[in-house]
Order: structure tokens, then C-alpha cells, then sequence
């Protein structure tokens, strides 16, 4: 009899023989993915920081003391949770009964959500990413966690697609059951998810995108600028770029994006400039649409373009209108247009452009923190690269806020130490300040600028605040 | 020296159709091979023509084996299928269908114009329907057109399948007459028939039946009124 | 505007016109629709991309990029294609969508999902400018490669013994057998030139801006299949001209202002293009009657 | 023919309790959309299998009704069972539309139709801003309660079990005979007084209701739909799905659909294999492990004697690189390469079957359960039981 098929489903059982190494675990869940129907996340074993940190023995003999703070809040911590390392009793940890919400904690271990594209239209590079997600949490853990506890991160794909972040979000919480959840890139995978994560009452915190939608979750909290916030930053840039006076906008067809339109609008008639063109783009915008609106944009004869969409399209964009002859300042917000790989791909098209960006890029990240490069090698064996950078000061935020919070951790006190009017200035991201009415506490952003000489960016100005 | 020489073939497709066949066909010849529907011709033609591989037995063309060979390398060897339902290619003009006839020669151009002379000279209409798409020909002109594209390629053996079905007893005619004139000119011609107006001009009779040879005769003997009745749908 | 979204679409729909030659070729020589035609070019462009970021110079590795499609077209064929030759129609064609789908997963485990950047074989941007549209070298490459293979195709559909060959064989495979002709060699013959076809679209177009998994299915198949269709499915020049006719819609769909609230216009104008002309002339502009 | 009634009992229980005592109900997210591929599945079976027209948009078919769900539930703020019968209905209304082009334009360029309107679906028909929320999508709540899908997948099985009904009980009216003759031959079905357009138009319709029921169910069970949902690609996977299961069978069809949604969750329960997975360097040997055998099989199967020596090759050289002995210079050259996901393997595993499946198995992966089928249904056990009707695959009214 030929029965193949029966024969191939059966061999997919065999395989079950041919079983794992021992001691090989996998640090985080990196699931890529087709972009097929929506179940797309990996189960993978739940991070277990320990089989794959081999930081104790690359940290450079206790010379350097993770202290982002700057002072030494977390020795009572440290204590407490050395106490329970071995497992035994739960409530030794702490003095008094915690009311309130401790999912994703335990006296071991702080658990993370964080979902971004690996996948999908616009992802960003996998491997780069697999790379950096756990640097700064495996120099932390080595020296003792956060009050003992150890920090793990689940990460999951969101394909670029506001579905399956959803997906990706529900996994988090409901399978991984974590503390926290963080959004990295992505307004619409961000939005979404803000949205599912504030329903069920998890704190949701990611770099500054839109407003609209999001401004009205208490759970939400934006850790850089916000496009509307960065919007007055930008008129002032364009107002210094443009010679003609003639501005250009072009953003990505989304109905996420209509503050950040509304607020450039602002912020480029307060600067008396003229806005000579303004149309949305397609989200995956075929030649013929970058070719005719690159074209158009040269007739209108901006001389700065404002961009807000994924590299996929401002890359294009930027090199057919280079190859019309076209260079004009992009600028922007943004979160992903300004990384190297950007400037690899864009190159010589996007040699005018500067974007602003919560991080800072490689050329300045030794000044404003020097363990960055110092770990990336040590961890990784690899030259450290700016996605690291985004990762590392989301991470190194979301240390100060635990930190700030105290060992008594709950979802409620998580929250209520974020809008306590302290300030959380990682030096990498920039410094935050909540209230209970904004959840948009930062005030500054890094500008970077283009330098296509090195296929690059660097940083122009760092922490600024106006330009 | 018989110029086909078939024996003890076997073959069908997956279920045997034709069982220990043996029979030969001696050189300029012209062999008709009998039998009802389902008796195993086409398929033995088939197998002669390389489009069906033999479950066993032995074919001999010229002397060689050739049991197994793919159709183009018997083409190339001299023998040619014109094979049941004509399978001209309908789409293509006229002229074109006889070119492709010339595939295994398609190098030399003076024997491409030499051999369309001689298919014109048998096939007159052709010449006037040269540029029409073969498929808006008649059944008998599609007929002639598969005779003379098996033709092109200047074979030594022509399989004649089923070429009088559908035609008109007056075209059946004409078509059986040029046929005559091609094995006068020295090609040796197996037909596969089920119309008995090709006996007076059959130098051999083959009767099939049920996958078995039940009559080789020659000349006279073919004539039997008994076979007549039995094999060939009485008078014609 | 008008006239230059004319110049834009005729640049940029020669890159759909190389897709839908490849499309046409199988299509006249078999009757597949081969949904794979996309990921032959994809395919290619990943070898270049391997090849050269292991630093082989660009010449050779576009070559071993050709190679790379023209075996996977020659496997095509005989694995999925040859095995299904007296199957339906549609079912090789849903075989030829698994291919492609095969393909996009191995491309996705092979590079990731990023959209990368790769080198053009001409570098030159503006050499010729029409209407106020600069045409880079690369897009000239492009159209002058359809204009000849077009032409070249034709030529041997219409001149020559293996081009007549080809066509009998769509039509009749066992008469074609019986005038000498290897069919099977024919088929993969027919595959592996398509497959370099699709080659050439992914090395020419890969480099416009960037490719991805499945980059050429997604931009370019459904457009490359509305060519082939405006070109009458049979017509090779038509094939680049269908091509030509998709890029100008597109652009022109792109720049209307009526068209400005519909969301993805192109998509609309070529669904649009492709329901009107199958119900009005589903042998296509150039195509003829059958 | 009565029907063992053991059997069924065993089958309810794998369907209904099993999936409780085995997965977590975070993993009931995913059992419920195998629940909707299958009707996904059962509705292209409806074009396909039985009025043989192809369709490569279906999921146009099944986002129109996730999104008119979606509005319906969250804008109109209506029930969820509202939700489900607009987009049915919505469903059913399109696909006619769609039909009525079928009869104009016929065989492999309504095809390309079909192509066509699935892109245009997902970029214009789903990026109407108002009802869709464009690229920022719309919420679509689970009528469960938000997270908690056990109790969804049970509305969804519901659901499977009414598509089977109907389309079992359509199969046995006039309109099944009409379809199949209609699919074997429009012609002669015209001449014997079959009024084949309207049964055309009907099996359209049907086979929306089926896939607007599907997308209502797969936009409450993901809890948003965005246009991104309804690639192209999904809509080649469906097809693929579908014939791997066997046209015209419901059971293989359903089975593999199944199969095909939960791939992630069957790796994640296969010891090894997911770790396996995630190591690049060792992705590359389990793959060709994975291949050696299929070679060893097949070559053992239809004595293919290359294939046999080849496989064993395979499986030694993987065995040799698996295994706790290390090789030198092959781990370090494969950790380059990066891992493999487990729905990745979808798009690998699910073309290989079906080209094997249209290559050696026509019927699918129906025609491999059919002996179970038949026994279950009563009859007696064999394995070469009713090959069935497996004359073409796939066949379009050309």
C-alpha cells in the first residue's frame, strides 16, 4: 500500500526520538514567522536566564557595579532576595501581605513582556535583535537582580501586524503570565496592544508613538516622546533646513497617525513655512506610487519632506527620488527610520536626513553609558550595534521604574510609583516625568542625522529639547 | 528478411491487453491488421511506435531490437505513427504541421522542400490549405494532413491507425488509394482497420482478437467469407 | 501629469512585462498557469545576495544566481510539473502555488524576513529624463531586456523548428511525440528558460528597492498575470505591452485625485482592469480568437 | 449500515474532553481556529470539490466576514450571534457577486479573478477606513469574555458541526446531484434540464455563508482583524489545505485543516523537536533527517532503490551531526543560519504534501481515512475501502 502521507505524518512523530542536548535552552522566544493567519507565536520554554548568562564570568571582577541609578536603593533588596534564592518559603521575602496585582512576580523572578516585529512587512533585523534582548538583564541578574529578583523577558513576534500583536500580547499575559508588557516598534502593533494589555489591567509601556487612542488608557505609559510631542521640534528643524520655505508630509496611510499629521500641520504653520504637499502613502506602496509620489514631491519643490512610516517605504522613497534628481531633508520622528541599517539600505538617497529618535546612536552611547559596549561584547562576542541601544535603555527605564517601586511590587504599586512625580533618567532614553493626567513624561529626544559618507547616523544633539 | 518482426508481445496499462502477439510484416508490403473493438490493435501499434512500453517480448525492425525505445528514437530509425484521431495540431497551419513532421531532419532544408513537394504531389489540397489552422480542416483533409506530416519525416515503416474513421466511404476511398501509391514508392505500411475496403489493396491480413493474433494470412486467404463475417462487419 | 505618470508607468511596468513573459512562455507551451514564476526570480535574487555578501564579484554571482533559478526550475518540473502532465490544468496549478509557497518559507529561514538592499548592475540615475522623469540605467536595462526577449521569444515561436515544436507540444503532446520530438526534454527546457526569465526579473528588480520573501509574488505576480492577460495570454510582445498598460494604470490610479480616498487604488484599478477585460475580451487586446 | 457506536463515542471524546485534559486553556486560542480552518477548509471544498471552480481568494471570502462581524459586534453594538449571521449573510452576498463573474469567465482565468480579488479585498475592500479601521484594524471581542477561549471553542465546534450538517444534507439534495453533475460536465448537465447557473450561484453561495461564518469566528476568537490578516498567502495556504485533505472529503479536509492550524502546538508537544528547532545548527540536520526518512519511505514504498540508499545516507549524516558526538566543522558553519520557526514549517511541510498528495494520493488525506471512515460508519474494515471518486483533483470548468 502507498500511503505516504500517513508515513510522513508518522515520521513528524519519529521525531520525537531524535531529542534536544542537554543544558540547550533558549534564552528567549524568538518567533518568527510567516505573516499566516494569526497564530504565530512560539511556545518555547519560559526564559531561564541562568543556562545562558555567562556574564559572571565576562564581567570584569566586580569593577563595574550595575547602579543605574546612581545610588544604592537596591541593597536592602538584594538581601531579601539572596534569603529566598534557595525557593523554600514565599513569604520570607517579604514582611507584610501585599494587596494588590503580582502576576509575572515571584521571589525569584520579575517577568517581562515584550513583543516587536521580527517579522512581517516592516521587521527589524532577527538575529540582531535575538542578540540584544536579554544583554542588559543578564549584566542585572548577574549582580544580584532587582531586589534579589531576577529579571526574565518572553519575547514575541507581532509580524508587523496589529493582529498578531494582539495575539502575541494575549500570549504574554495569559500563557507567560508577566508583570509588565513593553512595545518596542510599530504605532499600530503598539495601539493594539496598549488597548488589549490596558483591558486586562497590565501596565503597557513602549517608546512615544501616537496619542490618539492611546491617551486615554490609564495603563499606558509612553517612555520617550510621543510624534505630537516631537512635532514642534521638528517645525524648528525644518524651518532651519528649508531654504524655499516649502514643506513637504507624507505619512503613512493609517488612521493611527492623525494626531502626529494634525500636530506637524501645527507645527509647520507656526513656523510660517508652506506645506506644498501632503498625501498619505500606501502601506505597501508599489513602484509606481513611490515613483509618482516621489516625482510630485519633486515638483511641489519642498525642500524638506516630513516622513512617518516604516523603513520599507522610506527607503524606496528616498532612492527613487534620489534617482529623480530629489534630495531633500527627510525628517522625522521616529523609532526605526534611524537606525544604520536604515541608513545601509537608504544610502546616498537619505543623506539629508535627521530623524529624532529616543535613542542615541553608536557614536555618542559610550559618552552617555559606557557598560553598553562593554557588555554587548562581552555577551554576545559581537560588535554591538544601535538596535542593542534601543533594547538597552528600554531595559535599563523599566530598571529605574522596578527599582523605584521598591521590592513590594505590585501591577498597583508599579503604576502609582510611575505617576508619583519621580523622575526616571536612564541617560540613554530620555528622562521621564509622569503625572496621573499625562502619561507622556518625556521632554526631550536625541536628533540624528545621516552621515551616507559611513552609511551611518549619528547623533547630532542629544537630550534636546527644542533645536 | 521480414522488415517488422513481433513476438510473444505483451503490454496494457496496468491491466494486460495485449497477450503473446506474434506477426510479421515483410518490406514494401502492405499489412492490414483486423479486429472488433478492444481486440489490442491500437495498443500493439502503440507499443510499435514507442508510445507504449512492452510488458515483454521482443520487437525487430530491420533486424534490431527496438521493444522499449521511445517514440523519437523510432522516428528517427523510419517508424512513424499516423495514430487514431489524427492528432494534427489545430492551432498551428497547415504548413507548419508538416515542417514539425520533419523534426528529426529539421537541419537540412533541401530535404525539407523535397519532402513537402512529394506530401503535396500525394495531397494536393494541402498545397491550397497551406496557411489555414489545421483545426478548421475537414476530417479527411485533417487525415491526409497526418499522413503526409508522418510522411515528412521520409519513414520505412507507416502505422496507419484507424485512418478511415469518420470519413466518408468516398474520401475512405481516396485516402486508401494514396496510401496504395506511398507503398508502391517503397514505404512498408501497417493498417490498423475496421473497413474492409482496404483488403484489395492488402498484401497481408492480421486478424485480432481479445488480445491474441487469430489470423495471419496472405493474398487469397485473407478473402475467406467466414473471416469476413466474423471480423469485419460483414459486407462492405 | 498625466504624461508623466505615462513615463512612470511604462518604467516601472516593465518589470511587471518580464514577469509576464515568463508567464506566457509556460503558459503557451503548457497550459499551466505557473504561480512559481514569482519565486523563480526571488530565488535568484537571494543567491545573488548570498553570493555576493561572501564577496564574489557581481557578474559571477548573478550568474550563479541564473543557475540557481534555472535548477530550481528544472526541479520544478520534474518533481511537481511532469508527474502532473495529463492532470487537470488547475491542479498543477495549485501544485506550481505550493512551489511558490515552499519557496517564500525557505527564502524566510534562509534571510529573515528583512527587506534588504542590494546593489544594482548599473548605478547610473539620470542619464535620460523624459517629461521631467529621470530613468535610471538599470530601469533602461530593464526595458530593453523585455523588448528583446519579447522579440527573441517571438522569434523562435514563430521561426523556428523548436519554437513550432514547443507549441505543437501544448497541443498535442502524443502527436508531437510521434514526429521525433523528446517532449519531456522540450518541458524542462520550457521550465528552465522560465525560470531563467524569472531570474533576470529578480536580479533587474531586486535592486529597485530591496527585496524581501516572496518579493516578486507580492509585487508583481498579480500584476505580471493582468499583463498576460491584456497581452492575450499567447502574445509575447503583448506580454510586455500588458505589462506597460498595468504600470500606467497603476501610476495613473496613483496620481488621480478622484482616486485619492479610495484605499489601495492600484489594487482597485488592476482588479478593476482585469474583470473588464476578461468580460469584454477575454482573448485579450493583442490576443486572437480561438 | 448502523454506525459503531463506540467509535463515535471515542471520537467525541478526542474532540470535546481530550483537549482539555492535554492542553492548557491559553492553547484553546489555537484549537479554535482549527476549528475555523476546518470550515474554512469545507467551504473552498464547496467551490472546489464540488462545483469545481478554483478560488485562490478565499480569504477575501472569510475577512469579509471577520470585518462585517467585527463592525456589527463592536460599531452596531448587536450580539455576537447577529455578528455571525451578518457575515454570513454579507459572505453569501459577495461570493455571488464573485459566482456571477464564474459565469462569464471560466477555468484558470477565473482563476486569476479570484487571484486578483483577494489582493484587492485585503488593500482596498479591508482598508475602508470606517468600517475596517484601515490599517490600524477593528476589535472584535470574544463573545466569551476576552481570554477566555474554552467555552469559544465549543461555540466554534458548534458551528463545524452545523457546516458539516448543511453541507452533508446539500450533498444529498437535488443540489448535490445538480453540483455534481454540473461539475463533471456544464454541458450535458445544461442539456438534462440542470439550470446550471442558478446551482453555480448557489454553491457561491454557500460556500460565503461557510466562509463568513468562518471569518466571524476567527475575528472573535483573535479578538481584532486587521487587513493584514488576509494575505495572499493565506489564501494559496487554504487551497493548499484543502487539497491535502481530499476534495469531496469532509473528514480529511477537516482533519487537515486542523492539522494545518495547529502545526505550532503539535511541535511544542513533540519532545525535542521545538528546541530542535530553535537551534539553527540543528535545524538543518533534523531537516535533512526528516527528508532521509521520507526518501527511506517512499523508496521502500515504490521500490525505489536510489532513494532508499540516498535516504540512508541522509539519515546517517544528520544522525552523525545530532548526536552527542560532536563533528568537527559542521556545527559552527550551520550556526549562521537562522532558526526555524514552527510556522515557518507550515510553509514547508504543507506544499511537500500536497505535491505528494496531487503526485501519489489524489484523494487526499481523505482517501487515507476513508477505510476508518467506512468502519466507523459501520462497515467492514479495509484497507483498500472505496478509493472513492478520484478521477481529478482539482478539475475547472474550462
Amino acid at each position: 500500500m502507498r500511503r505516504p502521507l500517513l508515513v510522513l505524518f508518522a515520521l513528524l512523530f519519529v521525531l520525537a526520538a531524535c531529542g534536544q542536548k542537554a543544558g540547550v535552552r533558549d534564552t528567549q522566544q524568538v518567533g518568527a514567522s510567516d505573516g499566516i493567519g494569526s497564530s504565530s507565536e512560539t511556545t518555547a520554554p519560559a526564559v531561564d536566564g541562568e543556562a545562558t548568562v555567562p556574564t559572571t564570568a565576562a564581567l570584569p571582577g566586580g569593577t563595574v557595579a550595575p547602579s543605574p541609578t546612581g545610588g544604592g536603593s537596591s541593597s536592602g533588596g538584594t538581601s531579601a532576595g539572596g534569603s529566598s534564592a534557595g525557593g523554600a518559603a514565599p513569604t520570607t521575602s517579604t514582611a507584610a501581605p501585599v494587596a494588590g496585582d503580582r502576576t509575572g512576580i515571584s521571589d525569584q523572578v520579575i517577568k517581562l513582556g515584550f513583543h516587536a516585529p521580527v517579522t512581517g512587512a516592516a521587521p527589524v533585523p532577527q538575529e540582531s535583535f535575538r542578540r540584544a534582548v536579554m544583554i542588559y538583564w543578564n549584566w542585572i541578574n548577574a549582580n544580584g537582580g532587582v531586589f534579589g529578583r531576577k529579571v526574565e523577558v518572553t519575547f514575541k513576534d507581532d509580524q508587523f501586524n496589529p493582529s498578531s500583536a494582539v495575539q502575541a500580547c494575549r500570549a504574554l499575559v495569559e500563557q507567560d503570565k508577566v508583570f509588565i508588557l513593553l512595545g518596542s516598534a510599530g504605532a499600530d502593533q503598539i495601539t493594539a496592544c496598549a488597548k488589549y494589555a490596558n483591558s486586562v489591567g497590565v501596565p503597557y509601556l513602549s517608546p512615544g508613538v501616537n496619542e490618539s487612542d492611546l491617551s486615554s488608557l490609564p495603563g499606558y505609559f509612553a517612555i520617550s516622546e510621543t510624534y505630537r510631542q516631537q512635532s514642534p521640534m521638528l517645525g524648528q528643524l525644518a524651518k532651519k533646513l528649508s531654504k524655499a520655505g516649502k514643506v513637504a508630509i507624507v505619512i503613512e496611510d493609517t488612521p493611527t497617525f492623525q494626531d502626529s499629521h494634525a500636530s506637524i500641520v501645527a507645527a509647520f504653520r507656526s513656523q510660517g513655512l508652506s506645506i506644498v504637499y501632503d498625501k498619505p502613502i500606501s502601506k505597501d506602496a508599489s513602484q509606481a506610487e513611490i515613483l509618482t509620489t516621489s516625482s510630485a514631491l519633486r515638483g511641489s519643490g519642498a525642500d524638506v519632506v516630513y516622513f512617518l512610516g516604516p523603513p520599507v517605504t522610506f527607503i524606496p522613497l528616498a532612492q527613487q527620488g534620489q534617482g529623480q534628481a530629489y534630495t531633500p531633508a527627510y525628517i522625522g520622528p521616529g523609532l526605526s527610520n534611524g537606525l544604520n541599517l536604515v541608513a545601509q539600505a537608504g544610502c546616498p538617497g537619505i543623506g539629508n536626513s535627521r530623524f529624532l529618535s529616543p535613542f542615541p546612536e553608536m557614536d555618542a552611547i559610550d559618552r552617555l553609558d559606557p557598560n553598553y559596549t562593554k557588555q554587548y561584547r562581552a555577551q554576545t562576542g559581537q560588535e554591538p550595534d544601535d538596535l542593542g541601544i534601543a533594547i538597552w535603555g528600554v531595559s535599563k527605564t523599566i530598571h529605574q521604574m522596578l527599582l523605584a517601586a521598591g521590592p513590594n511590587l505590585t501591577r498597583q504599586s508599579f503604576e502609582k510609583t510611575l505617576v508619583s512625580g519621580k523622575a526616571f533618567a536612564s541617560n540613554v532614553y530620555p528622562a521621564l516625568r509622569y503625572t496621573a493626567a499625562n502619561h507622556f513624561g518625556a521632554a526631550s529626544a536625541h536628533l540624528l542625522q545621516a552621515d551616507c559618507g559611513h552609511q551611518r547616523f549619528i547623533t547630532a544633539a542629544t537630550f534636546a529639547s527644542s533645536l | 528478411m521480414s522488415l517488422l518482426k513481433v513476438r510473444g508481445l505483451e503490454a496494457g496499462y496496468g491491466f494486460p491487453v495485449v497477450r503473446g502477439v506474434d506477426f510479421d510484416v515483410e518490406a514494401g508490403e502492405t499489412a492490414v491488421l483486423f479486429g472488433l473493438n478492444g481486440a489490442g490493435k491500437t495498443t500493439t501499434v502503440s507499443v510499435i511506435a514507442g508510445l507504449l512500453r512492452p510488458e515483454s517480448g521482443s520487437i525487430l525492425f530491420d533486424g534490431e531490437e527496438v521493444a522499449g525505445r521511445s517514440a523519437a528514437e523510432l522516428v528517427e530509425r523510419g517508424v512513424v505513427l499516423v495514430p487514431e484521431g489524427r492528432r494534427v495540431f489545430p492551432g498551428l497551419p497547415v504548413l507548419a504541421n508538416l515542417r514539425l513532421g520533419a523534426w528529426t531532419h529539421r537541419r537540412s532544408r533541401s530535404l525539407l522542400d523535397e519532402r513537402l513537394d512529394r506530401v503535396f504531389d500525394y495531397f494536393p489540397i494541402l498545397r491550397d490549405r497551406a496557411s489555414q489552422a489545421a483545426g478548421t480542416l475537414s476530417g479527411g483533409e485533417q487525415q491526409m494532413l497526418a499522413i503526409g506530416r508522418a510522411l515528412m519525416s521520409g519513414p520505412r515503416l507507416l502505422l496507419l491507425d484507424e485512418a478511415s474513421l469518420g470519413l466518408s466511404p468516398a474520401m475512405t476511398k481516396t485516402v486508401f488509394r494514396v496510401v496504395d501509391r506511398i507503398n508502391d514508392d517503397g514505404v512498408t505500411v501497417l493498417m490498423v482497420e475496421q473497413n474492409v475496403g482496404v483488403l484489395p489493396f492488402a498484401d497481408r491480413v492480421l486478424v485480432m482478437e481479445k488480445g491474441s493474433m487469430v489470423f495471419e494470412g496472405v493474398g487469397e486467404d485473407a478473402q475467406q467469407a467466414h473471416l469476413r463475417e466474423r471480423y469485419m462487419g460483414g459486407a462492405a | 501629469m498625466t504624461a508623466q505618470a505615462l513615463v512612470i508607468g511604462i518604467i516601472t511596468g516593465a518589470a511587471y512585462g518580464l514577469v509576464a513573459l515568463g508567464l506566457v512562455l509556460v503558459y503557451k507551451s503548457s497550459g499551466v498557469l505557473n504561480f512559481a514564476q514569482g519565486e523563480f526570480g526571488t530565488v535568484a535574487v537571494y543567491a545573488l545576495w548570498l553570493g555576493t555578501t561572501h564577496g564574489i564579484p557581481y557578474v559571477l554571482a548573478v550568474l550563479i544566481a541564473l543557475g540557481v533559478a534555472a535548477v530550481f526550475g528544472f526541479v520544478t518540473e520534474r518533481v511537481v510539473v511532469r508527474p502532473l502532465a495529463d492532470a487537470p490544468r488547475v491542479t498543477v496549478l495549485v501544485a506550481t502555488a505550493g512551489v511558490a509557497l515552499l519557496a517564500v518559507g525557505l527564502e524566510l529561514w534562509i534571510g529573515q524576513a528583512q527587506i534588504r538592499p542590494i546593489a544594482p548592475a548599473l548605478r547610473r540615475q539620470d542619464r535620460l529624463r523624459i517629461l521631467n522623469v529621470y530613468i535610471s540605467d538599470q530601469r533602461l536595462l530593464i526595458i530593453l531586456t523585455v523588448v528583446v526577449v519579447a522579440l527573441v521569444l517571438r522569434w523562435v515561436f514563430t521561426r523556428t523548428f523548436l519554437g513550432l515544436a514547443v507549441l505543437a507540444a501544448s497541443e498535442e503532446p502524443t502527436g508531437t511525440r510521434l514526429m521525433g520530438v523528446r517532449v519531456e526534454r522540450l518541458s524542462s527546457a520550457v521550465w528552465v528558460l522560465a525560470a531563467l526569465l524569472g531570474g533576470v526579473a529578480g536580479v533587474l528588480t531586486g535592486p529597485l528597492s530591496g527585496f524581501g520573501p516572496g518579493f516578486l509574488t507580492s509585487s508583481a505576480l498579480v500584476a505580471g498575470f493582468t499583463a498576460a492577460v491584456i497581452g492575450g495570454f499567447t502574445s509575447l510582445p503583448g506580454a510586455f505591452l500588458g505589462g506597460v498598460v498595468v504600470g500606467v494604470i497603476q501610476s495613473l490610479a496613483t496620481s488621480a485625485s478622484w482616486l485619492a480616498d479610495v484605499p489601495g487604488p492600484q489594487t482597485a484599478a488592476l482588479f478593476v482592469l482585469l474583470v473588464v477585460i476578461l468580460l469584454a475580451r477575454p482573448q485579450g487586446i493583442l490576443g486572437r480568437a480561438s | 449500515m448502523t454506525p459503531r457506536v463506540a467509535p463515535l463515542l471515542a471520537l467525541a471524546a478526542v474532540v470535546l474532553v481530550l483537549p482539555r485534559l492535554v492542553f492548557d486553556s491559553a492553547d484553546f486560542a489555537l484549537l479554535s481556529l482549527a476549528v475555523v480552518y476546518a470550515i474554512v477548509g469545507l467551504s473552498l471544498n464547496v467551490l472546489i470539490g464540488y462545483a469545481g471552480t478554483i478560488s485562490l481568494g478565499h480569504q477575501a471570502f472569510v475577512g469579509i466576514g471577520a470585518f462585517t462581524s467585527a463592525y456589527v459586534v463592536t460599531e452596531l453594538r448587536q450580539p455576537f450571534i447577529v455578528g455571525v449571521l451578518a457575515a454570513a449573510a454579507l459572505g453569501g452576498a459577495q461570493a455571488m457577486i464573485l459566482g456571477g463573474l464564474a459565469l462569464r469567465v471560466t477555468g484558470l482565468y477565473f482563476a486569476l479573478v479570484t487571484l486578483s480579488y483577494g489582493v484587492f479585498a485585503q488593500d482596498t475592500l479591508f482598508g475602508i477606513k470606517a468600517i475596517t479601521g484601515g490599517g490600524a484594524g477593528r476589535a472584535a471581542p470574544t463573545p466569551t469574555g476576552d481570554g477566555n477561549f474554552v467555552p469559544y471553542y465549543y461555540i466554534c465546534l458548534a458551528f463545524l458541526g452545523l457546516v458539516l450538517w448543511l453541507d452533508w444534507r446539500m450533498m444529498r439534495s437535488k443540489t448535490g446531484r445538480a453540483l455534481t453533475a454540473l461539475r463533471q460536465d456544464p454541458r450535458v448537465a445544461a442539456s438534462l434540464g440542470i439550470p446550471v447557473k442558478a446551482y453555480l450561484l448557489l454553491g457561491f453561495a454557500v460556500s460565503g455563508v461557510f466562509a463568513g461564518i468562518a471569518g466571524a469566528l476567527f475575528a472573535h476568537g483573535n479578538g481584532f482583524v486587521v487587513s493584514n490578516d488576509f494575505s495572499l498567502q493565506l489564501g494559496i495556504l487554504f487551497v493548499l489545505m484543502t487539497v491535502v485533505g481530499g476534495l469531496r472529503s469532509r473528514t480529511g479536509i477537516v482533519v487537515s485543516a486542523a492539522l494545518t492550524a495547529v502545526v505550532p502546538l503539535i511541535i511544542r508537544e513533540i519532545p525535542g523537536l521545538e528546541s530542535a528547532l530553535a537551534r539553527p545548527e540543528r535545524t538543518v540536520p533534523v531537516v535533512v533527517l526528516v527528508a532521509g526518512l521520507v526518501a527511506v519511505g517512499v523508496g521502500v514504498l515504490r521500490g525505489g532503490r536510489a532513494a532508499q540508499v540516498v535516504g540512508v545516507a541522509m539519515v546517517a549524516l544528520s544522525a552523525a551531526v545530532l548526536s552527542p558526538l560532536h563533528v568537527p566543522g559542521v556545527e559552527p558553519q550551520l550556526e549562521q543560519l537562522p532558526a526555524l520557526d514552527p510556522s515557518m514549517l507550515r510553509l514547508i511541510v504543507l506544499p511537500a504534501l500536497v505535491v505528494m498528495t496531487l503526485r501519489t494520493a489524489p484523494g487526499g488525506l481523505g482517501q487515507q481515512l476513508r477505510p476508518v471512515v467506512r468502519w466507523v460508519c459501520g462497515g467492514r474494515f479495509s484497507l483498500d475501502a472505496g478509493p472513492g471518486d478520484l478521477r481529478e483533483v482539482v478539475d475547472a470548468r474550462a
